[in-house]
Order: structure tokens, then C-alpha cells, then sequence
């Protein structure tokens, strides 16, 4: 194993450079999301047009797996339609960082939750017009 | 890259002249103190100069000092240890405890001994009074750590010494911490049982001691031979403990310049940060805490990505202690003094040791504040700060 | 003076590769292995590569090593940790066990558990059919020594193994003194505890493994951090486990080639004794032995002056278990094996090593004569003997 | 303490050169003790006249304590009366050796016993004749 980290490098790499981080000017959809245990909470903003997912941001507050996974998200989704992106699941983002520690797999892989609600908040805005 | 080990809390390099001694009764004092012969009488004659200078360290009589496999192994002798031998009988600890005692005493409560566990004020400290007060006429013993290895905050161990002496109760301290930072001094702590380990005082790993003071009877933990007076039996480890018994000498030796040296980096270390990096919170207590112990809360972000970035640049702290630092638990010793569940992990402990220079310390103080930046730049909870509310370690959001 | 140790049993000196590796770890390798940071990482990354290393010299699973502070401590997991667990139920072990597993029976006998101590013949063995016939429905565990440390002799494992899978208990096996000497795998003994101590492997003092197969749950001995998969709490002792891990590797590789020489030499040794010194006793299997062991009696002398006329010249030999030498009761062994009571205590173990030369035994078959000469001399028994009786160990007079 | 032996160097000088080993052509009284527990056997000789033990001689099978204290016992008594032989105990004996380690002090220590024996002995055959 060597001096193997806690995370995989690819969690690391995402950790340390993370795509989209920030927030939009004028989202289409926000979700937020808060784990009570770990304390981590994640803002996810999309950008819809024509069904598809043009921009997305996010802002993470938590440990390396909840910005990692985060991040991904962002990078799996911007481009698909609203619904392939609800079909990304945590499993699936966990899958596509190579795999997360164990404790890590439940607490801080809230990423597509924040999506999912940030898509089901388009689509009330939607309904709402 | 240049590393920077700031987590002398969870263990310390091997002090060169204690590795030296080991090395050298790994290979030629290497009979088993139980053989009469000659080569036995080498290494009985070491282990008994080892417990000398241990003894000597803390104001004890060698016969008071049995050698363990460490501090979690002196805690689990101690309380199991009058538990046991008393047969039943009540234990007052508080929630601030390492897992070593505060596991050990859920294992008694299953036992059916009653435990008390007393709280502690935003500071990580109990009081003499909370601990008369929950004294009864059942009370057998009574545990409190002298210095707490997550926050660092010193209990008033002398004074409750005092308290338990009086009402005939025993008065064990885990000193683990401690030992090395603070004058160890069993008589004047009045304390009857006191664990050490050696790898936090620059001594070897899987070494540890118990004082237990003359007089006190403890059931054993395990059953073999009849080694260290038949309170601890297994070959012992004399290596190691000769080990322990140089790492204490020197630290008594040095304790004064040590913790000078201690305070000084712990010093520059939290007023750089606090100058260079707002929204910090120094967890425990303001001056009643060891000199080496850096506690701090950084708003906004979380404790692990802190650490992430940290280790990234080479540098070593934790969070809370090591063994919990793989789990997800928040801190227990942060969630006695109030800090709210789902944020109690988000601290940060430095911990500087006897090596630690002021170029380590300045790197830090260069490497810190645009990794905390990065950070809170993705923070929601920084985005939306309000002004500063003093005394919380992190806002919470509604 | 020439000094000879032949106490090999008791404990060994630590093999060079392995000392230096020790000294290495804690200098270089501190870290806690709870840590996530580098030095934590490096630390665990050393512990890990020394449990794959105990797990290959012994056929295991690296996740079925469980580190501890030694042999006893070892034992005591194994017992203690099957039977506390199971909350009730029998045991067998045997009556030639060391003392941590007998004295731990007894702890758990007092606890209400009922032990089967099964007797041996004059040779110190059991039989599988023994076991077999001692297993009863309440039966959740068999200790049966590997091999014995105060006479060499090897008990039938493998066979009893075999057995106690059909039977469905559980079996755990004290392979201190088999370990380097013996081929120890864990699979074709058909075992689910082992315990292994790095002190007589020419690895540290203060460190030892349990091998508990997959599947095998235990209770822990000691309340503390999650350490060793929540087994074994405490800071894990790098430098000692990576030293163990070292030690097990050379055990392994070198069996073959380290068994031939201790048997030589061991062979050298009763073979000139018996032609230079007339009235000599072999203890022990004659041939299901260890390699490395001679435990003699020197009819008509006494087992403690024949160790002191040879610590006189240098030579370290032990009567018994280091553990009991201090002690005056009579090896509780050769009590099992037949021996009358007050002469078990005559009998003198030389242990050889693999650091034993043909010359180191020629020095003990010179200085040996004489002092037996000397001391047949002033015995009693020597003057009026009457011609020797095959078998017995010394001649009691009426 | 060094690298103390077990044994003081008065005990250790004993046993290896133990004084008187050995048994008298006539001996006018025998002793003989054995401890069940130690397995120790000892013999104690002596030649009397005029009321004193002119000559004492001793046969050990024991231990080191055994041999030394069987050796310190003829010395001490060697030219005294028999009065004053029978007023050494086996704390005498312990303390001229400068004293033994605690575990052998009742079980090795019975050099006075074998010693006390030997004058019963003797004085038993003095009855007689
Ligand atoms: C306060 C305290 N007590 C006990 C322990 C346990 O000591 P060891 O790791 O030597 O078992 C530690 C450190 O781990 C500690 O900080
Ligand atoms: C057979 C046997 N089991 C257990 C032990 C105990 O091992 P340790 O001394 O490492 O506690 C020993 C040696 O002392 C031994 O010979």
C-alpha cells in the first residue's frame, strides 16, 4: 500500500481542484442539503435550458469526501438533461471518484441529494409559472 | 517539501538517546529479568534502574511503579483493577475522559458497578465541589484526568486529591499528557493511581506505567507468571521499559526549559493565526491548559478539509484525538463543553513538541491562511456570515 | 570470562536486522497510526506490511493478526475472549500449559466457568482421543500447547485440530516456543487461535500477535480506542510490531536451516553430557521435540545449584520456566509428567539458539564435569545410591 | 544494585567453597533433615568431647541456600559446646550468611535443624550407653 491516503487521488485531485465552486447569477434551481451528524451542507445551483442542465455551481461546507463529491457531481451532470441527472445517485458519484472510505460512504455523499433538489426546486418554479 | 509535525498530542518522536538504549538492550541486555543467571540479573538490574528513574520522575518508590504495555492498558489496570477487587462499589469519572477510562467505565456499568459522569463548563473543566457532591457512602474511586489531550485544559487535580483523601475515596489521574508538560508529583496531587505512557514523552511505543501508591490493591488484568509483583505478568519489556525510564528522566530534567519552549511555539503559533485569519476560536481553557496544545476552531469550514490541505503541505495536526480521527464521531470532549453535535468535529489541534522550531511554526502561519481562504471561498456557511458572535465555534445556519 | 547463554527459551536476543529496523521506526517512522496525516499514513503503512509478514510465516490472513503486548497477553485474549463472549460454557486445556493459560483458566474457572485439565503421559503429551473424549456439549473451547516450554515436547495438533472442527469448538494453540522451530501454519493445524511472542523469535520484548481466524469473535480484554479492528485498544506499538513482523519473516524463511542447527547443537550438547557425566535423565519426548531443547536432570544434585555452578562460569541455563525460577515451587510440568513433587524441582533446561556454536558446547562439556563432580560430592543421595533404576528422575532414599 | 546476584557474595562464597563437606570415620551424633516441599536433604555429623563438638562434617543435596547455610552452620558451631550449638536457629545461621532471599528463608534454611539432629542424636546415644 505505501503511504496510501485516506482518499484515492482522484478524491484528491477533486478536493484540491474543485470544478464549479461558486454560486450563479440567476440559478434556476437551488437545493441545499445538511447532514445533522457530520455537519456538512451543500448548495447545488443549476442552469436549465431546453431540458438540459447548462451551468451548475455548488458551495460545500465539510470534510474532503463532501467537497470531492461535490465537485463531481457537477462535472457528471452540466451538459445532461434534468432527467439523467436524476438518475446520478450518491452510489453513482461515489463510483465515479474510484470509491470512498467506508464511513464516508453515508455522511458525506450528499452531492446528488443537493442536486436532485435543486432540480425538483426548477421544476416547482416551472410548475409555478 | 518541508514537514512539519504539529501532533505531538497523539505521539512523539523517539528522543535519540532513548532510542539508542533501547537499540542497545535489544541486543546485548537481552536476558529475561525472571532467569537467575547472569543475563537475566543484567536486564532485572536495568528494569529495576528504569523504574528508579520513573519513580523518581513523579515523586514515587519504585515498588510503586508497574510497567504496562501502555496508557489504555494503565487505565484499564486502575479502574478495572480497584473495580474488581472491591467486587462492587460506585465510580466517578468525567465526560471528558480519554476512551481509555470513559469505555472502560461503560464496561464496569455493564458490570454492574454505577458510574457517575460529571460534566464539564465550556472550558473542558469539573470542579473539587462537583466531585465531593457526587461522592457516596458506595464511592470506590475516583478518576479525572489531570490534563485533557484534546483541548488541553488542566483539571484541578490537587484539590480534588484533597477532597478524595478526606472521604476515603482513591483518586486516579491520567496523567498521559501531562507527563512532560506539567510538574507530575504524585504526593503533592495526592493522587493514588496515575497512568503514563511512553510514547508521548518522546519514549517508546507499547510502553506505559501505573502508579499505584503503597498500600493499594488491584485485581490483575491478565494471569501468567508472577511478574511485577504479581500485578502485571508477561517476559517484560525490558527495551522498552528502560526506555520509559530515560524518556522520563529527561523529561523531568527538562521540564522547565521544555515547557517554556512549548508555550513559545504554541504561542506564535495561535497569535500568528489569530492575526493573519480571522473568525478563530481557541477551544479550552484560556490559561489553565498544557503548553503544547492548540485547540482552535476556523469558522465557516469543516475540521478535515482543514487537515487535507494541511497534510498536503506537509504538515501533521488532528482533529480531536488520533484515535477518533478515523471515525466520524464529532469529539465527545467538544460536545461536553457545548459546542453544538454537527460541528463539534470542525476543530483543529496543533501540538507542538520539544523540536518544534519557529521556522516550523512560520510555515504554518505562511501555509494556513490561503488554504482556510480556498475553504471558506466554497463555503455556503462563510457566503452567508453574519457578524461575528463571540463564543460560538461556528455559526450555525437556520 | 566466556559467557554461553543457553536459556534460548526464555527469551532470545534480538536479531540485528530486526533491531536495526526497530531503532529505524522510532526515529523516523513516529507517527500514530490513527492519523490521517503523512506521518500517521507512513506509521500505519509499516504496521500493515509487518502484519502481512506474521500473517504469511504462518498461513493467515493479514486481517486475522492481532497485535498485542506479548504471549500472555495473548493467551488471555484467546480464553478470556471466547469464553466472555459466550457468556458460559466449558474449556479444556491441558496440565503441562503455561502458566498464562492455566492461571487464566483458573480466573475463569472462579468465574464460573468449568476447565477441563487434561493429564498427560510421562513424555507430556495428550492425545487427541483424550480431547475427543473430554469434549461435551457445553464445550466452546480446547487450548492445547503447540509445543511445551520446559521439556520441548510436541503435542498432536493437527489432529486435535481435525477434531475439534468435527465437533464444531473452538481450538486455540500456544505456539510461543513452536514458532521459528516448527513449521506453524494455521490452516493444515486446522487451528482458530494462535499466540505467537516476538521475544522468543529473536524478535522485541513486549510484543505478540493472536491469530484469530476469519469468522472467530472475541470479547477485548482492555476498553479504549478502536484500535486492531476493536480487539486490542491502544496506540499500536510500531516500532515492536514492525520488529515482530521482521523477526516472522526470518523465523519462516530460515526454519529449515535454523532447525537443523538447533538440533545439532542441542544434539551435541545431551550426547557429550551423557558420555562425560553418568546419571543423566532426559525429560521429555525423546523425539517429538523442539529442535532447540535439553531439559536434563542430574540424578542426585539439586537443579539450582547446578545453574549456580554454571552462572559461575558464564553459562545461562534455567531450571524450569524463567517464570518460575524465582519461585521455589516445583516445576508444575514434570509434576504433571509423574515426577515425584520434591524432585521435579532438579531438573536444568539448556535452550540453544541460533547464534550457539560447536565451541559454546564444548565450553559447557568442560565446565559441566566438574560441577557436577563437585556438587554429587556433598549430596547425600550420591553416597548411598544404589545402582541406577531406569526412568526415574532422581532416587528418593527412604 | 548493579548486577546483583540472587545470592549475596557471603552465600556465593559459601557454596563454592563450602567448609566441612563430607562425613567423619565415627561420628558420635547424625542428623538428617528433609524438606517434602524442596526436595532438600541434609546431613550434619559430629565428633564430641568434653561437652563440645570438636569436629563437624556436612552432606547437602539442595539448592544454593541449602549448601551455604549447611556450610556456615559447621563453621559457627565448630569448637563450641553443645549448649551453645543448640542455641543457634536458622535465623542465626540466615544472618551470618548476611542474609537470604526471602522465599528461601524456611524452605533452604535448615542447616540448624539437621545441626539440632545430630546433637539429639548424639545425646540419645549417651543415654543409652
Ligand atoms: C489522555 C490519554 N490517556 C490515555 C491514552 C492512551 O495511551 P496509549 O496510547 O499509550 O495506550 C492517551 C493517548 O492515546 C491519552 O492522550
Ligand atoms: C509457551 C509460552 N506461552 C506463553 C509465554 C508468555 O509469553 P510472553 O512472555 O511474551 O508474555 C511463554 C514465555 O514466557 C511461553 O513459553
Amino acid at each position: 500500500m505505501g503511504e496510501s491516503q485516506v482518499y484515492n487521488d482522484k478524491v484528491m485531485e477533486h478536493f484540491f481542484n474543485p470544478r464549479n465552486v461558486g454560486e450563479l447569477e440567476e440559478p434556476d434551481g437551488v437545493g441545499r442539503v445538511g447532514n445533522p451528524v457530520c455537519g456538512d451542507i451543500m448548495k447545488m445551483e443549476i442552469k436549465v435550458s431546453d431540458g438540459r442542465i447548462r451551468d451548475i455551481k455548488f458551495m460545500t461546507f465539510g470534510c474532503g469526501a463532501a467537497i470531492a463529491t461535490s465537485s463531481i457531481v457537477t462535472e457528471l451532470v452540466k451538459g445532461k438533461t434534468i432527467e439523467e441527472a436524476m438518475e446520478v445517485t450518491n452510489h453513482t458519484v461515489a463510483q465515479a471518484l474510484g470509491g470512498l472510505p467506508a464511513p464516508k460512504m453515508h455522511c458525506s455523499n450528499l452531492a446528488a441529494d443537493a442536486l436532485h433538489r435543486a432540480i425538483e426546486n426548477y421544476r416547482s418554479r416551472q410548475n409555478r409559472t | 517539501m518541508r514537514e512539519v509535525y504539529l501532533d505531538h498530542a497523539a505521539t512523539t518522536p523517539v528522543h535519540h538517546e532513548v532510542a539508542a538504549l533501547v537499540e542497545e538492550h535489544m541486543l546485548q541486555v537481552y536476558g529475561n529479568p525472571s532467569s537467575l543467571h547472569r543475563f537475566g540479573r543484567r536486564a532485572r538490574a536495568a528494569m529495576e534502574e528504569a523504574r528508579e528513574r520513573v519513580a523518581r520522575a513523579i515523586a514515587a518508590e519504585p515498588e510503586e511503579i508497574v510497567f504496562t504495555s501502555g496508557g489504555t492498558e494503565s487505565n484499564n489496570l486502575a479502574l478495572k483493577g480497584v473495580a474488581i477487587r472491591a467486587g462492587r462499589g460506585h465510580l466517578i469519572t468525567t465526560q471528558v475522559e480519554h476512551h481509555a477510562v470513559l469505555h472502560t467505565c461503560e464496561a464496569l456499568e455493564k458490570q454492574g458497578f454505577p458510574i457517575t459522569y460529571l460534566p464539564v463548563d465550556r472550558y473542558g473543566r469539573v470542579t473539587p465541589e462537583q466531585v465531593a457532591a457526587a461522592i457516596t457512602a458506595d464511592t470506590v474511586l475516583v478518576s479525572v484526568m489531570m490534563a485533557n489531550n484534546e483541548v488541553g485544559t488542566i483539571q484541578p487535580i490537587a484539590a480534588i486529591g484533597a477532597i478524595c483523601r478526606e472521604r476515603g475515596v482513591l483518586l486516579h489521574t491520567d496523567a498521559v499528557q501531562s507527563f512532560g508538560q506539567l510538574n507530575v508529583d504524585v504526593r503533592s496531587l495526592s493522587v493514588d493511581l496515575l497512568t503514563l505512557s511512553g510514547h508521548k514523552v518522546y519514549g517508546p511505543k507499547g510502553v506505559g506505567a501505573l502508579y499505584v501508591r503503597r498500600g493499594v490493591r488491584l485485581a490483575p488484568l491478565m494471569q501468567g507468571g508472577g511478574h511485577e509483583r504479581k500485578r502485571r505478568p508477561g517476559t517484560e519489556n525490558v527495551p522498552g521499559i528502560v526506555g520509559l525510564g530515560k524518556a522520563a528522566e529527561l523529561a523531568s530534567r527538562d521540564l522547565p526549559e521544555r515547557a517554556r519552549h512549548l508555550a513559545a511555539m504554541r504561542d506564535r503559533l495561535t497569535r500568528g493565526i489569530q492575526e493573519k485569519i480571522g473568525d478563530v476560536v481557541l477551544n479550552g481553557h484560556p490559561t489553565e491548559r498544557l503548553p503544547n496544545n492548540a485547540n482552535l476552531c476556523f469558522r465557516y469550514v469543516e475540521g478535515e478539509s482543514v487537515l487535507l490541505a494541511l497534510d498536503s503541505k506537509g504538515i501533521g495536526a488532528s482533529s480531536g484525538s488520533a484515535c477518533t480521527s478515523g471515525a466520524l464521531e464529532p469529539s465527545h470532549v467538544l460536545m461536553a463543553m457545548g459546542l453544538p453535535h454537527d460541528l463539534a468535529q470542525g476543530s483543529v489541534r496543533f501540538s507542538v513538541g520539544r523540536q518544534t522550531t519557529a521556522e516550523d511554526i512560520d510555515y504554518v502561519l505562511d501555509v494556513l491562511p490561503p488554504s482556510i481562504g480556498r475553504l471558506r471561498a466554497m463555503s455556503p456557511l462563510y457566503a452567508e456570515r453574519v457578524p461575528e458572535a463571540p463564543g460560538a465555534c461556528v455559526t450555525e445556519e437556520g
